[in-house]
């Protein structure tokens, strides 16, 4: 074999007394695709980051093409050693154009004026490598995640490097958009350069990579041609157990009383939207990016202002206009923005899970810090987060262990109805089946659960009743028999009519 | 009632009140071992603000008067001019019990009252210059009688105006100050029956820039002025400018307090009529040489007028410039 | 507030907790002023003369107080992810409405409550402005800094107003700044104790001052908990309006004496000694204790700096190089801690 | 998966696109602020007698063009997700500086030159310690706001430094603020409209610029682009305190006379006078002229209440309405720009 494009060894990198990094050894090679997997938490994007210069190991050293880095700093590896990067938290200026954005850095023109029109040109041309119709003068704040994670793959493809580290790329992107990035990822790999992909979706790595590396707990522990293993062997290596794709072990009560229905409800970003959902039932809730999904569940949150239609509990009509009337009702929201709207950043894991339960733990007015952390510790426990103590900043835990943490603060409010917003969305699959887990409880012990999800396989295997959304409307609902990938997609793109319930 | 606990500095409950008359002085026994054992005298002069420009000739009297006595004699106080500091700083130098004399010169009139008790029932001697402290525990005052010094400004300008009749504006760098205050009762009694309309007296504030533009504005509504006032150094320089940029010269009649270098410039280009000294680097000079002779010789302190010297054209060259 | 780098924090913010015993007190978000207050007070014992003496200490306490009363509310408006700049003017407000009211014969209890309502209004203003139109408090507050100096100027008609000791009950409202408990303890130094310990179970025990963290840290994820976080927010501007005016209620008890410029620039003073304190200006994480270290550290500077005869200029350079060098420090062990 | 071509959002991306011409000029971020301005202008032609005349619009712009000046280098450093609070304290030292070497009888563009020098040295030094110690430039500024002031003071050791019409080269220097071209227009106007000339070519039209961009939207993504954002801070804040050192050389030439305490508070004119310009406190946008715009506003409410007789109190109570008004106006009608 010939020489490695990427060279790591014996990687080190600590956070504190947190080791996310252990002595990681790895290889990369020219016109392959080597992917990188793991639990969260696992490292992946330490791993990443070093790789791209964003911060330096404590030991071990990296060797790109024959050649040792010797300062870690982004400018150093893009420039010299031509590695970049798409990060896995998006990371533009909002303010400005798609074109100043993707050749950020290197604004083509003379001496120390850019040119504009060169600028926009060259963007337009790559713009196209992507298939991707977009004006380059449009502001990048104005576009939706989606477009903004390809502006950002754009602009590490402007730099024509050796090496590409793509870190959850397809998080956001709808399949559509994620088989072009494919075609793409193809194409740069016949072209000689190195790819390094982290993911957490087994088919899609499957389908891509040459070769499979394994963190877990900050160590490489296995490493394969992709040939040479299969998908239960890499989960096995991930999560250290063999996890069974298990099967809701209940499913709905056709017959169960119908604890929330809308009629008619309108919103910004949604119409005349009408559906119900039952007691121990999960409702899917499918659609395009932008089809309105996140701000219906908003809606009925009392997040936003509802414009129309009515909202009923048991029964009775309901007008939230606030989160808190909404909780005070029974309704617990899960949000798809973990880090803006999730978690309370600069709180411990114990403040995050009890903030719904401080008047329990107080006394005459006055908090009892003791029994606020008793009692998260509890809910900590039952759903599994794993983390050092309660008092540890809920920064400091991975995304799928922030997100445990978030489901079991809402948890604490014994919901009636529980609206969840992507909620497995970059969490590993050993977690993921964890709150499969837990939806199946929560359901069978008589909770409706509304969840929205981008990712079809998810909502198949959990959801009673899926209903499809386009453009802001309620294009169709499909019972879990009926439904399968492609129908979802025909009603949500429009090709096919779903007809109404 | 009911706070019987709390009681008031020294023990009387008037607090602030005419402490003056709280007791007898009674020299610090330190004090006077450190006198006995010919040890270097340390002595604080208190200035309101000591980034004015009117500090620094004081600070020339107080260097002057150190080197000669062969004393420890310093300006200190609050850059900016804060009172709640100035008193800060006074009371950590009473407590710390080294120093042998103190002068004070406040902005306010009261608000030193306390803590110049606090000194004197340390047994510290204290004296008041530049700006006085009447009612207080103060030994005496340094300076100029400041409402007599308004009213000789008034009088002058009186003159300068001659029959002509309308507004004079009147300026200070600070209209809250209780020197201010003085001189403005003593330029109002001036002016009395001369038919002259008082416009102010409009606070400038010590910022350069700021003063000057508040003069300008001030002046764009008051197109009939036939005279300006100041009632110190500070605001006086910006109104001359004022008056130099607009064209005013020789149109609108400007007199005020003493002898910055500028004022002595626009006194010359006939920018501005009249300024009255108070000397101030006598007055640094005076106070510390009368503490450190009634600690040394014992010789009684008492109250010393600066005067007041009205300084034209004709007659600028034979003053001190001071700055 | 600027330097608002919404990705720049990541770590900052996960220290927000509460480690116990020892640890606790080594890891505080404190630890590193405290440091710098204890290395202060090292060096005041060393080199200032009468720095150690029970009379000095009541003095500093003293000195500190309005400052510290006022660093309390501005506390729960950073911790909040806002920012008061205009609690000098509503210190000067404050006194100027109480001295007035005194002057005009009311009874001084009525006058200085009606000093520090006066406040409170102020504040409200601040805060509604703030969480109704949307607007950074920074610019709310500049604009509003010197609305309410222009009040306090016009009010007081650019006059001072001294507190004649003839007039009835000056003489009790006096000993509200000059008083001593028993002869000794400042009363200024008791009403700031009061007060910090009063922010303290507010910020610590009770649910609004949870409320305070979560709204600072991400006011969306705050009000998606149901949190009404306008709310939280206005109230904080509000106890902040109202300890300034009452620490210039107790200015102008101390002084007898205020005019329209009194406070002029004292939000700069009481902001350093809140981040000083180790209140993170992007909100979501501070102390009372930490604010009250940075209070003290504030104080004793001045008191050596004073003891050591430096002079007022000098004075201006160490105060500005100390700051940065305090707030250096702790960063700098903080991120040694971390790593 | 499935994979349908289908492209999935249509009205967002199609609404994206950037309008032209006219719209273009009402959709512009300075829009908000330029109407206020043309209100204001208003007013004035309505109400303040005088105020339409070519010598008052001239001598506005001479009132503005320190400040203005200022304001350009601010704007980098908000821009940049920064503040600088230190721009009065820079002001005064550069114009000391400048003051005594005039004094000492150095050549008055040497000297001048010196003055410039040292604010970008002041500059330089609060750069390099916010980017190097990683503290907040509020922090580094508001603790350099007091040691350049202090250094102002020291320097010129409290006195007024004034300059003699007797020394030579006074007579030039003080042209270049009391100067008029052909007799009519001031210098000081001439030097803001190159001053903002040059700071709208480099933010608008270098890489420089559009890296201050990109480092105040995202410092994130301008560090994985491999740009330097600590050099492109740094330069800000050397622009920032070049210009205020600049602006200082003007004023003392204006005045022919500086003391310690010139330009105390400036900032927060300057400061008030960007931000109401449009430029976002969180840093990444903000331009060049919605600084001019910003700029203009104040000096022409300053104008109006001076020709109106507006007494200087009701005159800071009613600039710190209406800097609220400006910004809160700007907000509301970009929020409905928007939806
Ligand atoms: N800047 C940091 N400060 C402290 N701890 C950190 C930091 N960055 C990462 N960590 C910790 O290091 C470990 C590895 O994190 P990393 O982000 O590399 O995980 P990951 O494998 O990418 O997970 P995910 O799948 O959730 O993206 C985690 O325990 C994480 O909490
Ligand atoms: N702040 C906003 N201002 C204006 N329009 C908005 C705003 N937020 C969302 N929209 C619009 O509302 C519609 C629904 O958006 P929403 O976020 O609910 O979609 P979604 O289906 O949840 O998509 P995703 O999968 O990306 O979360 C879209 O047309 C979107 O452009
Ligand atoms: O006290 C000073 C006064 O005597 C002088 O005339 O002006 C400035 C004042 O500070
Ligand atoms: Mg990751
Ligand atoms: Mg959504």
């Amino acid at each position: 074999m010939a020489e490695p494009a990427v060279l790591v060894e014996g990687a080190g990198k600590s956070f504190g007394a947190n080791r996310a990094l252990d002595d990681v050894t790895l290889h990369a090679y020219a016109g392959e695709l080597s992917a990188v997997m793991g639990e969260n938490g696992a490292g992946k994007s330490t791993l990443m980051k070093i790789l791209a210069g964003l911060q330096p190991p404590d030991q071990g050293r990296v060797v790109i093409h024959g050649e040792q880095v010797r300062r870690f700093e982004p400018a150093e590896l893009l420039t010299r050693h031509r590695v970049a990067l798409v990060p896995q938290e998006l990371a533009l200026c909002r303010e400005r154009t798609v074109a100043e954005n993707v050749l950020l850095g290197t604004e083509p023109g003379r001496g120390p004026f850019p040119s504009r029109a060169l600028l926009e040109r060259r963007t337009a041309e790559l713009l196209a490598e992507l298939d991707l119709d977009l004006d380059p003068r449009t502001p990048v704040g104005r576009l939706d995640l989606a477009t903004q994670q390809l502006v950002v793959i754009a602009r590490s493809l402007a730099r024509r490097c050796r090496v590409l580290i793509l870190d959850e790329p397809t998080a956001m992107l709808t399949p559509a958009e994620s088989e072009r990035l494919f075609t793409l990822l193809g194409r740069l790999r016949g072209s000689g350069v190195a790819l390094l992909y982290v993911s957490h979706r087994i088919p899609e790595v499957f389908a891509l990579a040459d070769r499979i590396h394994v963190l877990r707990d900050g160590r490489i522990t296995a490493s394969w041609r992709t040939t040479e293993t299969t998908p239960d062997e890499v989960v096995g290596a991930m999560v250290g157990r063999e996890l069974a794709e298990e099967e809701r072990g209940r499913w709905a009560d056709p017959a169960a009383p119908v604890l929330a229905r809308m009629d008619g409800l309108t919103g910004r970003g949604f119409a005349g939207v009408s559906a119900e959902v039952r007691r121990g039932e999960v409702l899917g809730v499918a659609g395009l990016p932008d089809s309105g999904r996140t701000e219906l569940l908003r809606g009925v949150f009392g997040a936003d202002p509802l414009t129309g239609g009515s909202l009923r509990i048991e029964g009775k009509a309901v007008t939230f206009r606030s989160p808190a009337e909404a909780i005070r009702a029974g309704v617990a929201y899960v949000p798809a923005e973990r880090r803006q709207q999730g978690i309370l950043p600069t709180m411990s894991v114990a403040d995050n899970i009890g903030v719904l339960q401080l008047g329990r733990a107080s006394r005459f007015g006055l908090l009892s810090r003791r029994r606020l952390a008793g009692d998260a510790a509890e809910r900590a426990r039952r759903l599994r987060v794993k983390h050092a103590s309660g008092v540890q900043g809920i920064g400091e835990l991975s995304g799928g262990n922030q997100q445990k943490a978030v489901i079991a603060r809402w948890l604490s409010i014994d919901p009636r109805l529980l609206l969840l917003d992507e909620p497995t969305r970059g969490i590993d699959v050993g977690a993921k089946a964890e709150i499969y887990d837990l939806l199946g409880g929560l359901a069978a012990d008589g909770v409706a659960i509304v969840m929205s999800s981008s990712d079809l396989p998810e909502l198949l295997r959990v959801c009673d009743r899926i209903a499809v959304m386009r453009e802001g409307r309620l294009a169709g609902v499909l019972s879990r028999e009926e439904a399968t990938e492609e129908k979802i997609m025909a009603i949500a793109t429009g090709v096919a009519g779903g007809e109404d319930r | 009632a009911g706070c019987g606990a709390i009681e008031a500095p020294g023990g009387t409950a008037a607090a602030g009140g005419d402490a003056a008359s709280g007791g007898e002085f009674k020299l610090a026994s330190r004090i006077s071992d450190d006198v006995k054992q010919n040890k270097k005298l340390v002595i604080r002069l208190s200035y309101h603000d000591p980034s004015l420009a009117f500090a620094s000739p004081i600070r020339q009297g107080v260097e002057k008067a150190a080197a000669e006595l062969g004393v420890d004699a310093k300006i200190v106080g609050p850059t900016g001019g804060d009172a709640n500091q100035q008193v800060s700083e006074l009371q950590t130098l009473i407590n710390q019990g080294q120093v042998h004399g103190l002068a004070v010169s406040s902005a306010s009139s009261d608000a030193l009252k306390p803590v110049i008790a606090q000194a004197a029932a340390a047994g510290i001697p204290i004296i008041s210059f530049n700006t006085d402290n009447p009612g207080s525990a103060q030994m005496a005052f340094v300076g100029q009688d400041l409402e007599k010094s308004g009213e000789s400004e008034a009088a002058e300008l009186v003159k300068l105006v001659g029959d002509k009749k309308g507004k004079v504006v009147v300026f200070s760098v600070d209209t809250g100050a209780g020197w201010s205050h003085d001189r403005f009762t003593g330029f109002k009694r001036g002016l009395e029956g001369s038919g002259l309309e008082i416009v102010g007296p409009v606070n400038t504030g010590n910022e350069p820039s700021k003063a000057y533009n508040t003069v300008e504005s001030t002046m764009a509504a008051q197109k009939d002025a036939v005279a300006v006032a100041s009632l110190d150094c500070c605001s006086f320089t910006a109104a001359a400018k004022w008056i130099k940029d607009s064209g005013n010269t020789g149109k609108i009649h400007a007199v005020g307090f003493d002898v910055l270098p500028q004022t002595v410039e626009y006194l010359k280009g006939g920018v501005v009529d009249m300024t009255i000294s108070q000397n101030p680097v006598d007055q640094g000079y005076r106070s510390v040489k009368l503490l450190v002779d009634h600690l040394r010789d014992g010789t009684p302190i008492a109250d010393v007028d600066t005067g007041a010297v009205l300084v034209t054209e004709d007659n600028v060259d034979d003053v001190p410039v001071e700055g | 507030m600027t330097a608002l780098q919404s990705d720049a924090r990541p770590q900052a913010r996960a220290s927000a907790s509460r480690p116990s015993g020892w640890t606790r007190l080594l890891h505080a978000r404190e630890s590193g002023t405290l440091s710098a207050l204890v290395v202060l007070l090292l060096i005041g014992a060393a080199l200032a003369p009468g720095f150690l003496s029970t009379q000095n200490f009541l003095t500093v306490g003293q000195q500190i107080a309005q400052i510290g009363i006022m660093a309390v509310g501005v506390t729960f408006v950073i911790i909040n992810a806002e920012i008061d700049l205009s609690v000098g003017s509503i210190y000067a407000l404050g006194a100027i409405v109480t001295g007035l009211l005194i002057s005009d014969g009311l009874p001084w209890t009525v006058a200085a409550l009606a000093g520090v309502l006066s406040g409170a209004a102020a504040g409200f203003l601040n805060g509604a402005l703030t969480v109704g139109l949307g607007i950074p408090s920074f610019i709310v507050t500049l604009g509003s800094l010197s609305v309410f100096r222009g009040l306090a100027l016009l009010l007081s008609d650019g006059s001072p107003i001294s507190l004649s000791s003839g007039t009835p009950g000056v003489a009790e409202f006096t000993l509200l700044g000059q008083g001593r408990l028993f002869g000794v303890v400042p009363m200024q130094l008791i009403f700031l104790i009061l007060t910090v310990l009063l922010g303290w179970v507010i910020l610590s025990r009770t649910r609004y001052g949870f409320h305070t963290y979560a709204v600072g840290g991400s006011q969306e994820a705050a009000r998606l908990c149901g949190i009404d976080a306008g709310r939280v927010k206005i109230l904080a501007f509000v106890m902040s309006g109202t300890l300034a005016a009452f620490a210039g209620v107790l200015g102008l008890s101390f002084l007898s004496y205020v005019q329209g410029v009194t406070g002029t620039g004292m939000e700069l003073t009481v902001i350093s000694a809140v981040i000083i304190g180790g209140a993170a200006l992007f909100g979501g994480s501070g102390t009372m204790w930490g604010t009250l270290i940075g209070v003290a550290f504030i104080g004793v500077l001045q008191n050596v700096l004073n003891l050591r005869g430096i002079s007022s200029f000098w004075q201006t350079v160490a105060t500005g190089a100390v700051i940065i060098l305090a707030v250096a420090v702790d960063t700098l062990l903080r991120r040694r801690t971390r790593s």
